[in-house]
């Protein structure tokens, strides 16, 4: 047995094995009986739907979960993993889905954040600090400042933080919980390329996403798990998209979308007429017809958020206006366009979507709460029929609707928040990134949802870095650059390469 | 029952315990005398209290509640003492209250200041200018009649004060449970962002939690007066931490997102029941500090074990 | 320049001139207010606030609170008192003192990190529970210093070649140490991360709890110090001594920019925010101005200062 | 020559009775041309040690202090002695003091004790069962209450039934009060360490609903209107005060601080007067306007009243 206590790392093995652990929370079953074999020098792609137990896997790697039963090995080693320094000193590392950084230091503080560098007496030493960061930097291709504090980074640029934290040194395994999952395509390459590296020297690396073509590119092998059991483990070269799929969902999906010709002939419901914001919006106009998707595309800092928060009133225009339902606002705030009937859903789920001291229902309707009240009082009653609905469309995984909402795996989270809007009635959605984190099967149904209602007349912002999922339901594209828009396309007039031109405006 | 939730059913064996404890001790535990005696003290309390409730669940506090408490009492004295008329006396005690909860309330929400220093300055500020508005106490001179009865009174043999505390109680208890404002006052204090995103007004709430708190430190006050029949500078000291720590013993959570309405009357309860059990015992008084403080810390720790079991 | 930018972004810069303002305002205003004497007074004065508002600071940038300061204040000085009145010997008395302040800080923080009571709660609980402790011991009556040492009188009143006083000196060599401490030591940045997202500093590898708890000491030993100095000053355990002083304490803190969320604000400000507070006590004493106007004025400040931090801030 | 300024530090300056000792000695530095400034340690011992260092930098001739507590000056008046200032103090004894201005508290209660003593006796009561709204905080009012209660025992049986501690506040008072009553009524003297306490006490009785034609209250210092407001009302119970002059108090200390700094000798204690005011006898020395709410004092009958050179008893002898 190798001890936790002191080790210098083995990166020697050939296997990281997992062997038949079992986790259970208060009425879920979260691990069953899992096993799986990780290869040093290889990419091992886990993939699952929302709350299959893939984060729950990788917090028990990582020493932040303890498991009720099996085991960790290296090869015939078996680890004792009771807390994260344990595991860090086995030199596992974990990137985690979750931004887990301190927004209050630089970037360097926080890539060395588990092992500052110090003489013996504990007095940092700064100067190290920083150049340690900058070679890394330099090492894995990021463009990033080491002395830049992470609050004023984007989610994006906060990603590579934590990426480069996972792979400074002495790591044996890396682990990484959708890291794509807020990086540009561009950066998204630089990221293979460090991961190719990391293979190169002999470094074990559990990969999980939900975007599937990403597996194709780097992954040597796939495990599937469904409802925290074991479902199928293939070579790469051994299997493909469908079965994948297959093997997540049980059934197979189908996502390509229809939408009408003439939208743009349809009345307008919002006319943003040169609207510019303290945080970097510039002279930003544009029309939303009814029944309208109205792409938007930009690379990471374009301000696409930005422009979504300005318009729904979170952050204050400092000039221009935005007309809707014949109202014109210069001045505005979120609950004047909720009363519009505009809702918004954020690409920050932990910081500004979830409520955490309250239930799965209470989450849900937090914004529409007037639809559900009889005079003053609220029926609950008609309240959790409303949630019990939407968590059956979305088979969101919970035991009730009374659960309270941090229990849910983060997919699952996504999915209450796009119903938080849904149950109400509305003009307009303002999506930011609505299907982040979530699983390919309820990513359909969340997509051709939004498709479906905006046949019945709702109008969308989208903002997603999904490009395929952008092409397939726009019915226009905008695409920003550094907070002004660019560039105007037209469904089916467009590729994927003329809008990237258009981004690095 | 249904509607207790397990925190509140520990605090009520507390209760019950205490109770039985106590009468066994000193049968006159349960004269009538006595529990009038607790029910009438615990009333000032619990009314703000209901304030603070909300106040905590949104995320805020006030600390001015002391100061602007002793400030309503020479208020209402003096300015009945002047007019002859109470209606006017409660006009410029709501009228007072209500600029001081404004004041609270945009200070917080318009300069952005932590409202526990905020309040701190506030509950300095009032401390220093209610001297500047009167040196002496004011004492009762106008000698109306119904004055006395607020806080002195009875009706159907029911303490005046715990009569008004009842006429106020299920207003809170509705708002907080049953309204899309309960909501939104625990949605603004769990997590301000989502809240905004979701269309509520925040920084309209939390003046609200400020105005509807000083408002009901004016009904107290104006109990506290009637109860001291004078208007006295410096009288209710450190009752902003009494009112704080019963809310607290009544499991709202100080970093906001939960409160509870029950929790806080059953946590005052209990802390006036010790006092009053402390006298009744003929214990030192000096245990009037040192049981409160045990149960506090004790209550939360076996409410914190309770949620852990349950996951 | 560049170090005098960043402390700008940091507020202290601003917080400075504030404080070079009032300081200016006075010395124009009171003719006694800038004397050496004066200042030599102040900055002794100040020190008993200084101490404490260090350790305070510390716990609150670990993320946690003590606000039963005040009430340790009169508590831990019974020791103090009692062991030097009893065996004649100073350094005895000050010994024991400093270890009841750890102890009171070891309960503080064992009952909110080990065993997961909120530290508002506890110390909300153990502020009742040691002024009660203090009454009920001394039946609300002050213990005398009746060894009268001239050690122990110059601690508190006693000044270095008659100029600085001692306890001036003492507040200083803390700061300076502690400012090195939280800044350059890997301890110190370990604190701020505690503070800054407690989740990620334990999933980075760190002992949570063993760190919180060495800041509810350091915040204790620090105010186990500020008593001696107090009791020194008033040559005696007092039952009334530290009445409402969290509340100071806090306010000085809050006002140089240490945040009481945690991981934000440094002991720069923190020190700063004291001196304020404390220059503003004086110069209104010295221009005969009312307590009662003194606490309108410092309410004023207090919000003046944090909200024009806060505007500032979110810019 | 007179001394051209003098300082004050006054314990707790928004209390009623420091207001009125203010004004007495005021009206005293202002017959003779003194110039007094006053600085309020609020109740904040350390506030205090600040002040008297404070008055010291301002080089004042005399300093005047009402500690917050006693053992807490002793520091100070060993500084000020090194410094030569000459240091009064007004209330308690302090080790190092050169000279005290106050009332005797044993006195005092005892005056008022022996006031509702011959009530009690001329209504033909045999025993006083008391309800004492104390303040164990300060020996000066534990002498107080010794002072009554053993006066009144001089007259008849005296059974101490409640012995509490209302702070000295009305609102402390009530509550506390009101316990008290809940768990035994049957008193028929209420005294209170001061004006507050014994209001206190006595709206506890009232909002009891209890009768209040057999009670007598008694209450301590007269430092405001409370007592002047209650007894000039019709059937109160509120009959005897046991009066400490505060504006003579003022107006003697400003005379002995005066006599410190001129060199003359001065006593340790110098005790000023104190009476058992009741209804009949308080228009000798309080001019009382009611609907004004002010009264003025009248400082020649106050320094009148036959005073002790000694108290009976004083705090070491608790
Ligand atoms: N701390 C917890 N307490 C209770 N239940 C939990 C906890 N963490 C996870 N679960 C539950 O365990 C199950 C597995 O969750 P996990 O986060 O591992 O899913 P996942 O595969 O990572 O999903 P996603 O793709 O949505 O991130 C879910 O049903 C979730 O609700
Ligand atoms: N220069 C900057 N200074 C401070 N914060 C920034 C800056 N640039 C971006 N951010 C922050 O980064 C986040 C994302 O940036 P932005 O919204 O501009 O990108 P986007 O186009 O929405 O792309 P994505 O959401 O994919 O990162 C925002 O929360 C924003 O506050
Ligand atoms: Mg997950
Ligand atoms: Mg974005």
């Amino acid at each position: 047995m190798v001890s936790g206590k002191k080790i210098v790392v083995d990166i020697n093995f050939k296997e990281l094995k997992i062997e038949s652990v079992s986790k259970s929370f208060p009425g879920v079953q979260a691990l069953d009986n899992v096993s799986m074999k990780i290869s040093a020098g290889k990419v091992h792609a886990l993939m699952g739907e929302n709350g299959a137990g893939k984060s729950t896997l990788i917090k028990i790697l990582a020493g932040a979960y303890s498991k009720d039963t099996g085991n960790i090995l290296f090869d015939e080693n078996k680890l004792n993993i009771r807390n994260p320094n344990d595991s860090l000193n086995y030199g596992i590392k974990v990137v985690y889905q979750e931004i887990s950084l301190i927004s209050e230091f630089s970037v360097a503080e926080n890539i060395f954040l588990d092992n500052f560098p110090t003489n013996s007496l504990g007095v940092m030493n700064w100067n190290k600090l920083y150049k340690d960061t900058e070679e890394l930097f330099n090492r894995v291709g990021f463009n990033l400042n080491p002395k830049s504090k992470i609050a004023d980074l984007s989610i994006s640029q906060q990603q590579m933080v934590e990426i480069a934290r996972a792979v400074f040194k002495n790591a044996s395994v890396v682990i990484m919980d959708e890291p794509t999952s807020s990086l540009t395509p561009n950066e998204i390459e630089k990221l293979f390329t460090v991961i190719k590296n990391l293979k190169q020297n002999n470094i074990a690396i559990l990969y999980v996403t939900h975007k599937i073509d990403e597996i194709f590119k780097i992954a040597d092998e796939v495990t599937v798990l469904r409802d925290g059991q074991h479902i199928s483990n293939k070579l790469i070269s051994e299997t493909n998209e469908e079965l994948i799929i297959k093997d997540m969902v049980g059934r197979t999906v189908n996502a390509t979308f229809e939408r009408p010709k003439d939208i743009l002939n349809a009345k307008t419901v919002m006319k943003v007429n040169k609207i510019s914001s303290k945080n970097k919006i510039k002279n930003v106009s544009f029309d939303l017809h009814e029944g309208e998707i109205l792409g938007f595309f930009g690379l990471m800092g374009a301000g696409r958020t930005e422009l979504a928060k300005a318009v729904f009133g979170y952050d204050k225009i400092t000039d221009g206006q935005i007309e809707v339902n014949n109202n014109i606002y210069k001045s505005f705030n979120t609950s004047t366009m909720v009363n519009n009937g505009i809702g918004y859903i954020t690409e920050d789920r932990k910081g500004e979507g979830i409520v955490k001291d309250m239930n799965l229902r209470e989450n849900m309707s937090l914004p529409s709460l007037k639809i559900f009240e009889d005079l003053f009082i609220i029926n609950q009653k008609k309240e959790k029929k409303a949630a019990d609905e939407y968590i059956k469309k979305f088979s969101v995984k919970t035991p009730s609707s009374e659960r309270l909402i941090t229990l849910l795996s983060g997919g699952n989270q996504q999915k209450v928040l796009v119903s938080r809007w849904l149950i109400r009635e509305l003009k307009i959605i303002i999506l930011d990134e609505p299907t982040r984190g979530v699983d390919i099967g309820a990513k359909t149904e969340v997509l051709s949802l939004i498709n479906d209602l905006a046949k019945q007349g709702l109008s969308v912002l989208l903002m997603t870095s999904e490009m395929n999922d952008l092409l397939s339901l726009s019915d226009r594209i905008l695409v920003m650059a550094d907070g002004k828009i660019s560039k105007e396309f037209y469904r089916g007039k467009v590729t994927q390469e003329e809008i990237f031109k258009a981004s690095v405006n | 029952m249904k509607y207790f939730q397990t925190n509140e059913s520990i605090l009520f064996g507390l209760l019950v315990l205490l109770c039985i404890f106590l009468s066994f001790y000193n049968p006159q535990f349960y004269s009538i005398q006595n529990i009038h005696s607790i029910l009438r003290s615990s009333s000032t309390v619990m009314i703000v209290a209901f304030g603070m409730t909300i106040l905590l669940t949104s995320g805020e506090v006030d600390l001015s509640v002391g100061a602007l408490m002793s400030f309503v009492t020479v208020i209402v004295m003096d300015v009945i003492n002047i007019t002859g008329s109470i209606s006017l006396g409660l006009i410029a005690v709501f009228g007072f209250c209500l600029l001081i909860g404004l004041i609270n309330g945009l200070v917080r929400t318009v300069l952005n200041v932590n409202s526990l220093i905020a309040t701190l300055a506030m509950m300095l500020i009032l401390q220093g200018s209610v001297y500047v508005y009167s040196m002496a106490a004011i004492y009762n001179t106008h000698l109306i009649p119904l004055f006395s009865f607020i806080g002195q009174g009875f009706f159907l043999n029911i303490p005046m004060p715990v009569v008004i505390m009842l006429f106020i109680l299920p207003f809170f208890v509705v708002l907080l449970n049953y309204t899309r404002y309960g909501r939104y006052f625990s949605s603004i204090g769990s997590n301000p962002d989502a809240a905004k995103l979701s269309g509520i007004n925040n920084n309209r709430y939390k003046v609200l939690g400020f105005v509807i708190t000083s408002l009901l430190v004016g009904v107290s006050g104006v109990i506290l007066a009637s109860l001291m029949d004078t208007g006295q500078q410096g009288s209710a000291k450190g009752f902003e931490l009494i009112v704080i720590a019963a809310v607290l013993l009544g499991g709202t959570s100080f970093m906001g997102g939960k409160g509870t309405i029950i929790g806080t009357i059953l946590g005052i309860l209990i802390l006036k029941i010790i006092d009053n059990g402390i006298i009744l015992m003929r214990i030192p008084q000096e245990f009037q500090l040192i049981v409160p403080g045990f149960i506090l810390i004790l209550a939360v720790y076996f409410d914190g074990i309770r949620k852990k079991n349950s996951g | 320049m560049n170090n005098i930018l960043k402390y700008l972004r940091k507020g202290e810069l601003a917080l400075f001139i504030i404080f070079l303002i009032v300081f200016i305002i006075f010395s124009f205003s009171s003719e006694y207010f800038f004397t050496l004497r004066n200042i030599m007074n102040v900055s002794g004065q100040l020190s008993i606030i200084l101490i404490a508002a260090i350790g305070f600071s510390v716990l609150l940038i670990a993320g946690e609170v003590d606000i039963s300061i005040g009430s340790l204040l009169a508590f831990v000085s019974l020791p103090l008192i009692e062991i030097m009145n009893i065996t004649g010997s100073v350094p005895l008395g000050i010994i024991l003192c400093l270890i009841f302040g750890i102890i009171i800080g070891l309960i503080n923080g064992y009952l909110s990190v080990y065993l997961g009571v909120s530290s508002l709660i506890v110390t909300l609980g153990m502020l009742f529970i040691l002024r009660g402790a203090v009454y009920l011991y001394t039946g609300q009556r002050a213990i005398p210093d009746e060894l009268m040492s001239d050690f122990f009188f110059y601690i508190g009143n006693g000044k270095f070649m008659g100029t600085i006083p001692y306890a001036a000196i003492i507040g200083l060599v803390i700061l300076l140490i502690f400012i090195f401490v939280m800044r350059n030591t890997s301890y110190g940045r370990k604190l701020y991360a505690v503070g800054g997202n407690q989740e990620v500093a334990r999933l980075a590898g760190y002992n949570i709890k063993l760190l919180k708890l060495s800041a509810f000491v350091i915040c204790s030993f620090l105010s186990s110090i500020s008593a001696i100095i107090l009791a020194s000053r008033i040559g005696s355990a007092n039952h009334v001594a530290g009445d409402l002083f969290e509340f100071q304490v806090v306010a000085a803190v809050v006002l140089g920019g240490v945040s009481l969320a945690g991981g934000i604000g440094s002991l720069t400000g923190a020190a700063i925010g004291v001196l304020i507070l404390s220059v503003i006590s004086n110069g209104l004493g010295l221009l005969n101005i009312d307590t009662q106007w003194q606490l309108v004025v410092n309410g004023v400040i207090i919000i003046i200062a944090v909200g024009f931090d806060e505007l500032k801030r979110n810019r | 020559a007179n001394p051209k300024r003098i300082g004050y530090i006054v314990n707790y300056g928004t209390h009623e009775w420091y207001q009125n000792v203010i004004f007495g000695l005021q009206s005293r530095a202002d017959e003779l041309g003194i110039e007094l400034e006053v600085m309020d340690a609020n109740l904040d011992i350390n506030k205090q040690t600040q002040q008297a260092e404070d008055f010291m930098t301002k080089g004042v001739d005399v300093l005047i202090m009402t500690p917050v507590n006693e053992e807490g000056v002793v520091p100070i008046l060993r500084k000020a002695k090194a410094e030569g200032m000459p240091t009064v103090l007004e209330g308690n004894p302090a080790k190092g003091m050169t000279t005290l201005f106050a009332i005797c508290d044993y006195d005092a209660g005892y005056k008022a004790g022996d006031a509702v003593g011959r009530i009690l006796v001329s209504r033909g009561e045999s025993e006083a069962r008391v309800m004492d709204v104390g303040l164990p905080l300060l020996s000066a009012t534990l002498l107080r209450s010794l002072g009554f209660m053993e006066a009144i025992a001089k007259h008849v049986d005296a059974v101490k039934v409640h012995e509490l501690d209302g702070s000295g506040m009305i609102d402390s008072s009530v509550e506390v009060a009101s316990a008290a009553l809940a768990a035994d009524s049957n008193i028929n003297v209420i005294y209170g360490i001061n004006d507050g306490s014994a209001l206190g006490g006595l709206q506890a009785w009232r909002a009891a609903g209890l009768p209040e034609d057999d009670l007598i209250v008694a209450g301590t210092g007269a430092e405001g209107l409370a007592f002047l407001n209650e007894m000039t009302k019709e059937g109160t119970p509120y009959l005897v005060e046991a009066a400490m002059f505060p504006e003579g108090v003022g107006y003697t200390g400003m005379n002995l601080a005066v006599d410190l700094f001129n060199g003359v000798d001065v006593p340790e204690h110098k005790v000023t007067p104190t009476l058992a005011l009741t209804v009949h006898n308080y228009a000798k020395y309080y001019d009382f306007d009611k609907a004004g709410q002010k009264r003025a004092i009248n400082f020649a009958n106050v320094a009148n009243i036959p005073t002790e050179t000694k108290c009976t008893k004083y705090a070491s002898d608790l």
